[in-house]
């Protein structure tokens, strides 16, 4: 019994002669919030910028106690830009320029700039993976523009630029026109077959003077390259295959008076199977939708069973449409975002070994079958149109 | 270090042999020799009395008697001894047969506690306890009345059980009155009562309480040898015995438990425990005593089961906060901010910027002023003791605060620990103990730490034994049956066995889930009445 | 129980197929038993006697102790090897920074703490442990729900059957034939006749935790979680619900980290009550520590990293642990059916 | 390092050499003494920074020389 204070001693002995290695306080950590990645001038290196959070103004400002530095209001955040041979290379050469340790672990997001991504990711990726502190899920995002000026734009809201981001992807459902990917989605398509990757894509828009942060377009990748990109409507038109549609609007065009219908989408769900018993085999997308009745621009009820139905049709054509847009799209960047081929490797494992080989060519000419299926569930608050004038 | 250690012990036992010198001499037949012996071995302390009378039989005898003032009773002194020998004996005329102190036994002495004592020691003994010794020339044997009575503390409800509902009285310092209270709640005749005396110079009357029937015969006979090996020479207070007799006397987990309160004791030796009661003291000690038992709380037992239950629960993450909290908050803070959801982290890092120290030395160092406070506060003047803890809890948290000393994190976390540790005040000393340790580990090693420091805990609580109890049952090693009143505050009717860790004998309370049914009939509104014959056909259903 | 389970849970021991992996795992359940069966059933025949005694009895003191030699080595690799993985764990994932020896030695404190105090202590932590355990596999299995895709499990069947019988060897050998270890210990841990019973349940037990631990995993990471060495671990990385329960991955390891203690606790007693049962010493105590330290030692010198490892769970450690495993104690049982011990009481 | 070294092992024998004395365990300190002297030359190896075999690769080896492997 008097040996375990002698084993507690023992024990503190050690772990004190050990000292501290892992140990870091939170006021030598520098949180980085976002990571962008550039090609730095000369082309070869990369150019690493991180967003880093200042804790201190983050709140400062939001207690609105004033004061503070008394003059100009600090930024809750810094840019830190940082070059080296690789992305992890640049992460340490960071701590030239900074007085604390970077942290990744609460990183939010990583922007790619296009030059990088026309390079090849799996690098960074790779990077992103293996090293223990970033997460997997963290949001990817393509930009055109420097992306260390990405993330220098302020955000309007947000105090954290990056976390501003973040937010703006995980708002995709209002719109299901942008797709959000975070690191795990992306590196899921490394290991699947021969299925591509995409990201969505963030710009720079100057309003009023003012700039802001757009989500457009989803980028394509190829392999690790990115080989092109989807407008909105393709966007969604994948999004519905892929079943991860969760909201947005449908506008139809009436085709007897010209007038607009909004559709919104409250719930879809996609599938995809295929018909392997002939050659060329087919691939089937089923698209199911509940949807409300949004919202008219035409005097005449359409809650009627007829016009319902009518409604449903149209709607489930411009879906077709969508998702015809996004196929066209696809092929002919060659690029299987879909995930078909992983559809023929996890169901049809004996036909995927037989097509795996030349799957690419095969994919630009698939044929694919797409049956939708729409219910108008609800139709709002009226029974009949709010119209002005009285019958 | 072994050598040291039977070198004491050697010498402990020498020490034994040459303590017990003086047993067994006896009377002369003087009195006046007799006197002489109680005078040398008394001393002329004021308050040992020896009043000489004459006992006014046959020719008038001298004799006399010594008692200790203010442990015996005055009246009964009077009236049980003196007036009967000195004037009662004079008015008949007594046929006296050669046995004048059997014939004074029997026909004058009216007190209801009596006995013939020839050896000298019992006798002092019986002096220092509070009883009257009659000496009688030319006897070699000595009467001993019972006059025992003393000023005694009223029975209250005591401060350190302080229950919502049920009973309201405690234990007090005189032994007699203790037993009394036990005998009140167990109106049993298995309740035994053993006694022995501990302390060579206290000479402390102690009692061995246990139900007879019910408790491990084996557990009974162990704490009567523990008791029996004791050889000191003060026993003031019930904690002097627990530390000779207790299984793991560095464990700072008490293996024996405390109680002020009868109705504790008396649920405890119902379960099959055995109680100690001490003279002089009012905590009780009951042993074998298991880990869980700091949770039950004698409220458990007066509140509805749900509830009780539910507040059982409560008090085990209390307990686990209590002594886990500032180790977590630590090895968050400064090994693992990755777990940290990023808004927090970002709040924390705020309150953290700018201060001088590592938050373990701020958790420790915010700790060691908390029980300082605490300490300070204890010891004085009651509303003294308030002042000083609103002073130093108030006016230090907010000036550490505001002056960047410490971290707001920081203090919030000390003081919610220092809160939650109320809540299970029988552990306390050990979440204090934890604490600090787990603290200063996750400090060392984060998380790693404090699963090192948890798991010697743990081995620890596996290896202990409270009286051949393992300490940790009924969790480890698994009793499922024993559950009931751990894991739930089970109904009172569904707990029909008795603890089976004790392993004592009749584990049967009752039968199983036994209860009294209600014996008006219901009412059945839900079904409407159908056809007399029908009915009854179901009525006799329902009797089968 | 915990035993096989804990490396397991951590380390999963199947490379090249993934999402087949819970068909190994049930070949290697039922290996697992079928290897079980020689030493329970020679621990019956010679009740009360551990392995090491039944070595000696049945090939007589010779060649006996050089089985016995051979199990405890094998036993001592065991438990450097857990100590070792547990190590490469801590300090890839959790402390990357701080050098190998400060848990290695912090790890010897406790292992031997927990040796001295005895199997009885060992196996109330363990049983503690383990309900904390099952809690937090079926609590944190609730959490991620929300990210689990069943389609993960398929293709079914995308391995030939050849394939599939040499992972399932592979699993029978590790983790589940590691259990030979208890044939040190078996007649301190039960009852006689309920050794075998205690056996098959704790078998059937560990691997239901491994598959439930497996699905999990599967289900969250899909493909992806063969990429990594830890993938349990990266599987709770992916716990988020609300802004409140994110990112527990420290928990769930930690637990497994305290199972690794009783692992290597178990092998280190083990290794020590052989030894001094090959001495015939009287107690095993004063060995816990040298011993530790070897062991300590040889989980420095293991591998030189993790990657060596793998290769060796793939290519080697199916053959090497064989004649451990299996062929022992069948040539055991075998010398002593031919030899008709133990004859008569007394004699044996 | 050497010294932390040096301090453990002479703890570990501070621990147990008196109790083995005592009981009088002659066979159990001859194992004891050689265990510990095994432990304490390869953690001095180890140390000073003698480079040892891992025992895993060496038994990959083994088993790839005598063609026991598997694939």
């Amino acid at each position: 019994m008097k040996k375990k204070w002698l084993w507690w001693c023992l024990l503190l002995l050690t772990g004190l002669s050990s000292g501290c290695w892992d140990q870091r306080e939170l006021e030598r950590l520098a949180i980085v919030s976002g990571i962008g990645i550039d090609l730095h001038p000369d082309g070869e290196n990369y150019q690493v910028s991180f967003q880093i959070i200042r804790p201190d103004d983050v709140l400062g400002g939001r207690g609105g106690t004033g004061g503070g530095g008394g003059g100009g209001a600090n930024k809750p955040f810094w840019t830190l830009k940082a070059e080296g041979k690789t992305v992890f290379d640049a992460i340490r050469n960071a701590t030239f320029e900074s007085s604390r340790r970077l942290f990744l672990s609460h990183n939010e997001v990583v922007i790619i700039n296009e030059e990088v991504a026309k390079k090849g990711i799996f690098p960074i990726i790779e990077f992103l993976m293996r090293d223990a502190e970033p997460r997997l899920s963290e949001w990817l995002l393509v930009t055109p523009d420097q992306a260390e000026k990405v993330l220098q734009v302020e955000s309007k809201l947000e105090k954290v630029p990056a976390a501003g981001i973040a937010h703006q992807l995980q708002t995709y459902h209002a719109t299901s026109k942008v797709r959000a990917v975070s690191l795990y989605d992306f590196a899921n398509h490394f290991v699947q077959k021969k299925t591509a990757g995409t990201m969505p894509v963030i710009r720079i828009v100057e309003t009023d003077g003012e700039k802001i942060l757009k989500l457009e377009k989803t980028a394509v990748f190829k392999e690790d390259k990115l080989a092109g990109d989807l407008d909105y409507r393709e966007t969604r038109g994948l999004l519905w295959v892929l079943g991860e549609v969760r909201g947005g609007i449908i506008v139809l065009e009436l085709p007897d008076d010209g007038a607009t219908v909004s559709i919104e989408i409250s719930e879809a769900t996609g599938k995809i199977s295929a018909v392997v018993k002939e050659r060329p085999l087919k691939m089937q997308v089923e698209i199911d939708l509940e949807a409300i009745l949004g919202g008219q621009s035409t005097e005449q009820n359409l809650v009627t069973p007829e016009k319902t139905n009518f409604l449903e049709k149209l709607t489930a054509e411009a879906i077709t449409g969508e998702v015809e847009a996004a196929l066209s799209k696809a092929r002919q960047l060659g690029a299987d975002i879909f995930g078909f081929a992983e559809h023929l490797h996890r169901y049809h494992p004996q036909v995927w070994k037989e097509l795996q080989k030349e799957w690419e060519s095969y994919f630009r000419q698939l044929d694919v079958t797409i049956k939708v299926k729409v219910l108008i569930a609800e139709v709002g608050l009226t029974r009949r149109p709010a119209i002005l004038f009285g019958e | 270090m072994f050598r040291f250690l039977l070198r004491k012990l050697r010498l402990a036992q020498q020490f034994k042999e040459n303590a017990t010198p003086s047993a067994g001499y006896r009377l002369h037949k003087s009195l006046e020799e007799n006197i002489a012996l109680f005078r040398a071995e008394l001393g002329e302390s004021p308050d040992v009395a020896i009043r000489r009378f004459t006992l006014n039989l046959k020719k008038g005898i001298k004799a006399a008697i010594i008692f200790v003032e203010g442990l015996m009773d005055q009246q009964v002194v009077y009236d049980c001894i003196l007036h009967p020998l000195m004037i009662e004996a004079k008015k008949e005329t007594w046929t006296v047969d050669s046995d004048l102190l059997g014939f004074i036994q029997e026909n004058l002495i009216t007190a209801s506690g009596l006995a013939q004592e020839d050896r000298f020691p019992p006798l002092v003994d019986a002096v220092l306890g509070g009883d009257t010794v009659l000496l009688i020339d030319g006897q070699t044997a000595a009467l001993v009345v019972s006059t025992k009575n003393w000023e005694k503390r009223a029975i209250e409800e005591p401060d350190t059980e302080v229950t919502i509902m049920g009973p309201r009285d405690g234990f007090t310092e005189d032994l007699r009155t203790n037993t009394a209270l036990l005998r009140r709640k167990i109106n049993y005749p298995g309740l035994v009562f053993e006694q022995m005396v501990i302390g060579r110079r206290t000479r402390t009357t102690v009692v061995v309480a246990y139900v007879q029937g019910i408790a491990n015969e084996k557990i009974v006979e162990e704490v009567k040898a523990r008791l029996k090996r004791i050889n000191t020479d003060m026993i003031l207070d019930a904690n002097y015995l627990t530390e000779f007799i207790t299984d793991a006397p560095f464990s700072p987990f008490p293996t024996i438990a405390y109680t002020e309160r009868p109705d504790v004791a008396a649920a405890r030796l119902l379960e099959g425990r055995v109680a100690v009661l001490v003279n002089n003291t009012p905590t009780i000690l009951m042993m074998p005593s298991l880990f869980i038992e700091a949770f039950q709380s004698p409220d458990d037992y007066n509140d509805h089961f749900l509830y009780a239950t539910f507040i059982r629960w409560l008090r085990y993450l209390a307990f686990l906060m209590s002594f886990l909290l500032p180790a977590l908050f630590v090895a968050l803070t400064s090994y693992h901010q990755e777990l940290i959801p990023t808004p927090l982290l970002i709040s924390m890092a705020a309150a953290v910027e700018g201060t001088p120290f590592p938050v373990v030395i701020e958790v420790v160092a915010m700790g060691a002023v908390f029980e300082i406070i605490r300490e300070a506060g204890v010891r004085l003047a009651r509303p003294i003791g308030q002042t000083i803890s609103i002073v130093g809890a108030l006016v230090i948290g907010e000036a550490v605060v505001s002056a960047g000393l410490v971290a707001a994190p920081t203090v919030i976390v000390v003081a919610l620990t220092a809160i939650t540790s109320f809540v299970v005040p029988k552990q306390q000393e050990i979440a204090i103990i934890l604490r600090l340790t787990l603290a200063v580990l996750a400090g060392i090693l984060g998380a790693y730490g404090i699963i090192i420091g948890l798991l010697f805990t743990l081995a620890h609580l596996a290896s202990l034994r409270s009286f051949g109890v393992p300490y940790f049952s009924p969790v480890i090693p698994l009793q499922v049956g024993d559950l009931k009143d751990v894991a739930v505050r089970a109904p009172l009717w569904a707990m029909w066995t008795r603890p089976q860790a004790l392993e004592g004998q009749d584990s049967k309370r009752q039968n199983f889930g036994e209860r009294v049914p209600s014996s008006i009939a219901a009412e059945e509104p839900d079904r409407p009445p159908s056809a007399p014959g029908k009915r009854k056909k179901e009525e006799k259903n329902r009797k089968k | 129980m915990s035993f096989v389970m804990t490396t397991g849970l951590i380390f999963p021991p199947l490379q090249g197929l993934w999402h087949d992996s819970w068909m190994t795992l049930l070949l290697g359940l039922a290996g697992g038993i079928v290897f079980a069966l020689p030493y329970t059933t020679l621990c019956l025949r010679f009740p009360g006697k551990t392995l090491i005694e039944i070595h000696e009895t049945v090939f007589g003191p010779v060649i006996g102790k050089l089985f016995s030699v051979a199990s405890i080595w094998y036993t001592f690799h065991l438990g450097a090897q857990a100590g070792a993985i547990f190590i490469t764990f801590l300090t890839t994932t959790i402390f990357t920074m701080t050098p190998r020896y400060v848990f290695s030695v912090t790890w010897l404190l406790v292992v031997g703490y927990l040796c001295k105090k005895g199997i009885e202590v060992i196996a109330r932590v363990n049983e503690m442990l383990l309900v904390v355990t099952v809690f937090l596999i079926v609590g944190t299995g609730f959490l991620v729900l929300n990210i689990f895709k069943i389609e993960n499990f398929l293709p079914l069947w995308s391995i030939s059957l050849s394939d599939l019988l040499r992972a399932g060897f592979g699993t029978i050998t590790f983790p589940f034939g590691q259990n030979v270890v208890f044939g040190l210990l078996l007649p301190f841990l039960h009852e006689r006749g309920q050794a075998r019973k205690a056996v098959f349940m704790g078998l059937c037990g560990a691997a239901l935790f491994l598959l439930i631990n497996l699905v999990i995993t599967v289900g969250v990471l899909g493909e992806l979680g063969k990429i990594f060495i830890f993938p349990t671990h990266q599987a709770f990385r992916m716990i988020s619900i609300g802004q409140v329960m994110t990112r527990l991955e420290l928990i769930p390891s930690l637990i497994f980290l305290a199972m690794g203690f009783i692992k290597v606790s178990i092998a280190l007693y083990a290794a020590s009550l052989g030894t001094a049962q090959l001495c015939k010493l009287q107690t095993y105590r004063p060995l816990v520590f040298p011993i530790g330290v070897l062991m300590v030692i040889a989980a420095h010198q293991i591998y030189p990293n993790i990657g060596v490892r793998l290769e060796m769970v793939e290519r080697v450690q199916p053959i090497y642990a064989l004649p451990f495993q299996l062929l022992f104690p069948l040539l055991a049982l075998l010398a002593a059916v031919l030899r008709r011990l133990p004859g008569k009481e007394g004699q044996a | 390092m050497i010294l932390l070294v040096l301090l453990g092992f002479a703890l570990i024998v501070a621990l147990e050499l008196p109790g083995l004395l005592k009981a009088r365990y002659w066979r159990e300190l001859i194992v004891f003494a050689l265990l510990t002297a095994g432990a304490f030359i390869l953690s001095l190896l180890l140390v000073f920074g003698v480079e040892l075999p891992y025992i895993d690769s060496v038994l990959i080896e083994v088993f790839t020389k005598l063609g026991l492997t598997l694939k």
